[in-house]
């Protein structure tokens, strides 16, 4: 059998089986646990890097469950009753951040919630999410991306409300709860009023043939309005520092891709769902506008916060905005000439964003949770003299941070410069608001930095388990690739997924 | 609750349940299937609950039980479909079409038999599983939360 | 247009649970607002489904002289919907037992009453 | 009544109205009326009453699986998180 | 053990009944029957708590036989309720029966006839076995009367010996 | 016309009736019991309607509401009752 | 090698550069005096006064941006209102911009 | 004269069941709601069910067989009202009884004092 031909499908089943073997081994022992839980997330993790690189080469992969022949796929004609995964550059670089990401919360958290009972719940929840992710981002047809975001939230929700004992878990779960529960039931109405005209839920067959009716009109307004929200873009990101800072921290590296699995489905739902006929509409300023509202309200907000993984959530709200501006630009100018010159570059820009955003964000937010697992606090105004005990997380951190920053050598510099000069070239005020925005939030990061680990030794403590600096390692490590080596990035995993966006036929040839 | 609602409900609860396999059986046949029946199952438990009060039922239902029998659900639908690419066809491909047991399946409308739907019994009995402890020990679990403020 | 009925109801409905979860302070309302809501995604799934003179998408027992694909309702709304309702228990469990524990931390269901601000 | 009007709501027509009148007062009550378990009862009847609209939209399947979950435990689960909480909405002393 | 037998002999009744479709069973259709029926035998003898114990075919006849005489009584009493709803004249009070019954099942069916006999409604059964009914018409020679067997048969004619007959 | 789409269309009128009690009832209980009709009026609708179409699988779902339907009222029986659940 | 629009972006010439830069400002700090007197002369006074403990120098987190935050204080006073951390405003906001979307769609579609 | 039947059947349940409605709107509390409520909902359900059995016996005896089936499922479900609704009836009444609610008007109540576990 060709394993390559069978990944799609694999890559969701292997988290999802494992979630429901985990309770069981649970009985068993803890170690063969932890274990058994790591070794699942680094055999997803180098498939997942398999089969991207697969992808990346210029293939569509296609996946139809149940049938005879997986790549081929039932007739037009028929009715679309399989379920069908189809994987293109896009869905594959999102793949793999997930990945990642959930493999550095992974390990992280063998030692960061050990004190806490029902670990193993704990875990299948992960992997639950893990594969709620990869689900929504390698699914071919809509109401497949409606289940798997439900899954997704169901046990995201349960995850942030981990630590139940805390009242701001349980509150800000029960927020993220009834947020993501409209959000995904409108998304419902909005594929049933897709699917009451053309009878298809395949986002490919669908793309074909939408002709941008009345209704459909409805369905896109809905459908971006509530992925936007599920992305956590201003003003709808009230949910994000609420449900992001009580959550245990390696969890909150995993809601950071999560959020961006939304925005993944709020990309491909506009550029290829409605590729054919999005010229007609407003939608790509519309983007630019919630991006440059959540890059200035985010960041602002953030400096004046006192909680420091609330701070970060403000941060992970402003630097969606990117992503926003740059994907948003290149939403604008699509279809027309501009677009190959520097229409292109904002999109690969704000894509290039997406994984930094993932690997720096993941990592702050994990040196958050090392904070709060040595002093029990999140309050900065309690912290102070930490570089003197926790070399390791300070190092962490400052890598984190320089990379949000956007301080030259690291990543976050490189797809923010070509966001910069790509907005700039459409108005100068977006690149400068961008350019504020950065300074900004160098500045809050000052903030974290000089009150959390200058200063005297206030607190005797010790640094950060073993485990937890192996995942705080894992992503850092993928900062300082991603950072040296740019230009090789772009070229090799950007510019496919950009382009892939980009054309929505080659998505909808691909079936 | 008084002695006839506890009789009615302990001389209910083999009928729903058995209403429920059916209907978790007949899921390819007739409305209904692994979910449906599934929550008629756990409604029965949750009668049971009702009538006899969390004291009296403590030591018959458990937690570990239930959670123990919600993943053996789960991962007998799961091996059921990657049966199917390990076959190297696809994931969850009816690998039992064709073959003697719940193999006979045949094109268009037909009077109902039982073994007619290849590896759909099995996921429904399976989903059947995994919907009746869920749901039970989402009940029970609430119930347990109650128990443990007072 | 006897046969938009089902949509008017369903924005109806949809307008009804939008308004509890906007304008209700108690959290129990606010599920029970979700619920609604998701009662009218559930019902208007089915109305699209729904054909003048069709019958229902199971082969046993089929009525004689019933041309078969055409002559039913359309079976993929339907699981559409029963997998939204299956979801559907699952996040109204989820929120109720949050509510339970907000309750117990705080003594009270109101939202405004204790919240995380800013 | 015209004719056209008339040929227009026929019995099912009729039928279908009724439901939908019967969905939606319920709805209202669960939403206005300050006692939760009251609201309770009418989240009940209008399961019951959707899912015979379910059932007469030719959705047996769906109307078991509303049936199942509507009838008894979304109304379980009502009652347990009353029971955990309280009964009124905005406290037991106000009205 | 009685539990279970008697469970999967429901069980499998009530699966034949459910799968009869016109013609004879096929045998997949009564093997899927004995399975799930010692399936649910076991479920029901695992976690339900036994409030009543009997197996006999002889209880099982009385039972159906009970039926006719019970319709009767009941389509009679259904009259008279109408006759009130339409009227509006009640005279509705509590009052308490001792039937003598001992078994919960008997105890069980008498409350359940009496209930779904309109005119009287079981609102109480107490630790010995005593029904207080809710009577919608309570008779004036009812309080005359003050040995027990007669004061039952103003309210439940003769379900008591019924009852007693099928449940124990 | 269908006899018994006729009587479906009749007993809409008596859930009409049931219904008005269930949102005037004073009390919880008469609430409860206009739901109890409501429920056994509903079970009776099906099977009806299920005889209209001829369609012998819909009595399946009469069935589940006669078993479960009573669950909603001995909950609520419970609740009232003051005892834990 | 990261070509840009307007240009190219490459990190290892960056970290070189820096590196070069860094040890020729290494080299002339180098050149400073060596023979600096250490102790009495190197401490420093505060308005005439000794320096506090570092524990009391250190400025707490809320203090930070100080003026900052006094001089945006209108907008963040807004902010605040904003933020009021109330589930149903939140969807009052989520239904706010599916609204104005619709407006501006149909808008749209009047316009042509 | 078989169509006869299920006509019959038919109104007989139809008038119960209105009667039924009716009574729920005119009787002053809760037990007496019981009794019209309840009862007279079940005796024409009674009446219902057996007019559907009937048809279904009536459409097997032409020749379709599949029919009977709707004949025993319609009884089971006439068997599973039976036996739930006087048990919720009554748990309603005792539940009433013990949150409080007296009966309106009545000559008698015997379980006055009596309200014990």
């Amino acid at each position: 059998m060709n394993i390559m031909l069978h990944m799609p499908a694999l890559l969701i089943v292997l988290p999802l089986l494992a979630a429901f073997v985990t309770p069981l081994i649970d009985k068993l022992s803890r170690k063969a646990r932890n274990a058994f839980v790591i070794a699942i997330v680094v055999i997803e993790e180098i498939m997942m890097l398999f089969f991207a690189f697969h992808i990346f080469s210029g293939n569509i992969a296609i996946y139809t469950m149940g049938s005879s022949e997986p790549t081929k796929l039932v007739t037009e004609a028929a009715v679309p009753i399989r379920i069908v995964l189809e994987v293109d550059a896009m869905s594959a670089f999102m793949g793999i951040i997930s990945a990642t990401v959930a493999m550095a919360a992974a390990i992280y958290s063998i030692s960061f919630v050990e004190e806490s009972k029902g670990k193993g719940k704990f875990y299948t929840l992960l992997l639950i999410m893990l594969a709620g992710m990869i689900g929504m981002e390698f699914t071919g047809d809509l109401f497949n991306m409606f289940v798997f975001l439900e899954i997704l939230s169901i046990s995201s929700c349960a995850l942030i409300a981990y630590r139940n004992s805390d009242g701001n878990a349980v509150e800000g779960a029960f927020k993220y709860m009834v947020v993501s529960n409209i959000a995904a039931l409108l998304v419902l109405f909005s594929i049933a009023l897709l699917y009451s005209q053309y009878d298809l839920l395949n986002i490919a067959a669908l793309s074909k043939v939408i002709s941008y009716t009345e209704l459909d009109k409805v369905a896109l307004v809905l459908l971006v309005t509530s992925f936007a929200m599920k992305a956590g873009s201003v003003p709808m990101h009230y949910w994000v520092p609420d449900g992001y800072s009580p959550a245990p921290a390696s969890i909150t590296a995993m809601l950071v891709s999560a959020t961006q699995a939304s925005l993944y489905a709020l990309f491909r739902v506009s550029f290829t769902l409605y590729g054919k006929v999005i010229t007609a509409s407003y939608i790509g300023v519309f983007l630019i506008i919630l991006g440059l509202l959540s890059m200035f309200i985010g960041v602002t907000m953030a400096l004046s916060q006192k909680d420091i993984k609330r701070l970060m959530a403000y941060h992970s709200v402003s630097q969606t905005g990117y992503m926003l501006l740059g994907v948003g630009i290149g939403l604008y100018l699509l279809n027309t000439s501009d677009f190959n010159t520097y229409g292109i570059k904002a999109m690969e820009g704000g894509i290039f964003h997406i994984i930094n955003n993932a690997m720096y964000k993941g990592l702050l937010f994990l040196t958050a949770g090392a904070i709060f697992y040595r002093l029990k606090t999140r309050n900065l105004n309690e912290m102070g003299g930490l570089a003197h005990s926790m070399k390791y997380t300070t190092l962490f951190f400052i890598i984190g941070a320089l990379a949000i920053a956007g301080i030259p050598p690291f990543n976050g510099f490189a797809s923010k410069l070509l966001i910069y000069e790509a907005a700039y070239r459409v108005s100068p005020i977006l690149s400068i608001v961008a350019m504020i925005v950065s300074i900004l939030t160098l500045a809050s990061f000052v903030k974290v930095f000089h009150s959390a680990f200058m200063g005297a030794k206030i607190y005797e403590v010790e640094e950060a388990p073993k485990s937890m600096l192996i995942g705080m390692a894992i992503l850092a490590a993928v900062i300082i690739i991603l950072s040296i080596f740019p230009g090789l990035v772009v070229d090799k995993i950007v510019a496919p997924a950009a382009h892939a966006l980009a054309n929505w036929q080659v998505y909808a040839g691909g079936v | 609750m008084s002695i006839v609602v506890r009789t009615i409900a302990s001389s209910i609860f083999p009928m729903a349940l058995i209403f429920s396999f059916y209907v978790i059986m007949h899921g390819h046949l007739t409305p209904g299937g692994g979910f449906q029946g599934g929550a008629i199952a756990a409604s029965a438990v949750v009668m049971l609950l009702a009538a006899h009060g969390y004291k009296r039922m403590e030591s018959k239902l458990s937690m570990d039980g239930l959670s123990f029998v919600e993943s053996t659900g789960a991962i007998i639908f799961v091996v059921v479909g990657l049966a199917g690419l390990i076959a190297g066809v696809s994931f969850m491909y009816n690998l039992l079409v064709g073959s003697p047991i719940f193999g006979y399946v045949p094109h268009g409308a037909n009077g109902g038999y039982l073994n007619s739907g290849g590896i759909l019994p099995i996921l429904n009995l399976a989903v059947g599983l995994k919907v009746i402890a869920g749901l039970s020990s989402v009940v029970l679990a609430m119930i347990l939360f109650t128990e443990g403020e007072e | 247009m006897i046969y938009n009925i089902p949509f008017i109801t369903t924005a109806i409905l949809a307008v009804i649970g939008l308004y509890a979860v906007i304008f209700k302070r108690n959290l129990i309302k606010i599920a029970i607002g979700i619920t609604i809501l998701e009662s009218a995604v559930n019902l208007s799934l089915i109305a699209i489904g729904y054909r003048k003179g069709g019958v229902a998408p199971i082969y046993t027992n089929l009525p004689p002289n019933v041309d078969i694909p055409h002559g039913m309702v359309l079976p993929v709304p339907q699981a559409l919907t029963l997998t939204s309702i299956v979801i559907g228990v699952a996040t109204l469990a989820l929120i109720l037992a949050f509510a339970m524990k907000i309750y117990k931390h705080y003594g009270s269901l109101d939202s405004h009453s204790r919240r995380l601000k800013e | 009544m015209s004719w056209e009007v008339r040929k227009m709501i026929d019995m099912f027509g009729l039928i279908l109205i009724l439901l939908s009148i019967f969905t939606i007062i319920p709805a209202i009550m669960a939403v206005v009326m300050k006692d939760l378990l009251s609201c309770t009862i009418a989240l009940a009847i209008m399961s019951l009453i959707l899912s015979l609209y379910f059932y007469l939209l030719q959705a047996p399947d769906v109307a078991i699986a509303e049936a199942g979950v509507g009838a008894c435990l979304t109304t379980a689960l009502f009652i347990v998180a009353i029971r955990a909480t309280e009964r009124y909405e905005g406290g037991e002393n106000e009205d | 053990m009685r539990v279970f037998v008697s469970a999967t002999i429901l069980s499998f009744i009530l699966w034949l009944l459910l799968t009869f479709n016109g013609s004879l069973w096929q045998a997949d259709e009564i093997l899927a029957g004995i399975v799930f029926s010692i399936l649910a035998g076991l479920i029901t003898a695992k976690i339900n708590i036994k409030e009543h114990k009997n197996l006999s075919l002889t209880r099982w006849l009385m039972f159906i036989a009970y039926f006719p005489r019970f319709f009767y009584e009941m389509a009679k009493a259904n009259f008279d309720v109408a006759y009130r709803v339409i009227t509006g004249k009640i005279k509705p009070g509590i009052v308490k029966i001792s039937p003598g019954l001992k078994n919960n099942l008997s105890v069980t069916l008498l409350a359940n006839s009496i209930t779904l006999t309109p005119g009287t409604l079981t609102v109480e059964v107490d630790e010995d076995k005593n029904l207080y009914v809710h009577w919608i018409n309570v008779r004036d020679d009812f309080f005359q009367e003050h040995e027990e067997k007669c004061r039952c048969k103003y309210v439940c004619s003769t379900f008591p010996d019924w009852a007693r007959r099928i449940g124990e | 016309m269908n006899v018994f789409m006729l009587t479906l269309a009749l007993m809409g009128i008596s859930v009409l009736i049931a219904m008005i009690r269930a949102i005037l009832g004073p009390t919880i209980p008469d609430r409860v019991v206009g739901l109890d009709t409501i429920n056994t009026l509903v079970i009776s609708g099906m099977l009806v309607y299920g005889a209209a179409v001829k369609e012998i699988i819909y009595i399946d779902v009469a069935i589940v509401y006669a078993l479960l339907s009573y669950i909603t009222t001995v909950l609520i029986a419970k609740y009232l009752e003051g005892g834990k659940l | 090698m990261l070509k840009t629009y307007a240009g190219s972006w490459d990190a290892i010439t960056w970290i070189i550069a820096f590196i070069t830069i860094a040890i020729v400002v290494y080299i002339i700090r180098s050149f400073g005096r060596k023979d600096y007197r250490k102790g009495e002369a190197q401490k420093a006074f505060f308005s005439g006064e000794d320096v506090l403990s570092p524990e009391e120098m250190h400025v707490r987190a809320s203090n930070i941006y100080w003026g900052f935050v006094e001089a945006m204080k209108g907008y963040y006073a807004w902010m605040r209102k904003i933020h009021n951390g109330i589930i149903n405003d939140y969807i009052a906001w989520f239904v706010g911009v599916a609204a104005i979307m619709f407006i501006v769609f149909f808008i749209q579609e009047v316009i042509k | 004269m078989i169509w006869w039947i299920i006509y019959v059947c038919l109104g007989i349940g139809i008038v119960f069941n209105l009667l039924a409605s009716l009574g729920l709107l005119r009787f002053p509390d809760v037990y007496t709601r019981l009794h019209a409520g309840t009862k007279c909902t079940t005796f024409g359900s009674i009446f219902i069910a057996t007019a559907v059995m009937v048809y279904g016996l009536y459409e097997w005896w032409k020749g379709n067989d599949a029919m009977i089936s709707m004949t025993v499922h319609s009884f089971l479900a006439l068997l599973a009202i039976l036996i739930t609704n006087p048990t919720g009836a009554h748990a309603i009444a005792r539940a009433a009884y013990r949150s409080g609610v007296k009966p309106a008007g009545a000559v008698v109540d015997e379980l006055g004092g009596e309200k014990d576990d």
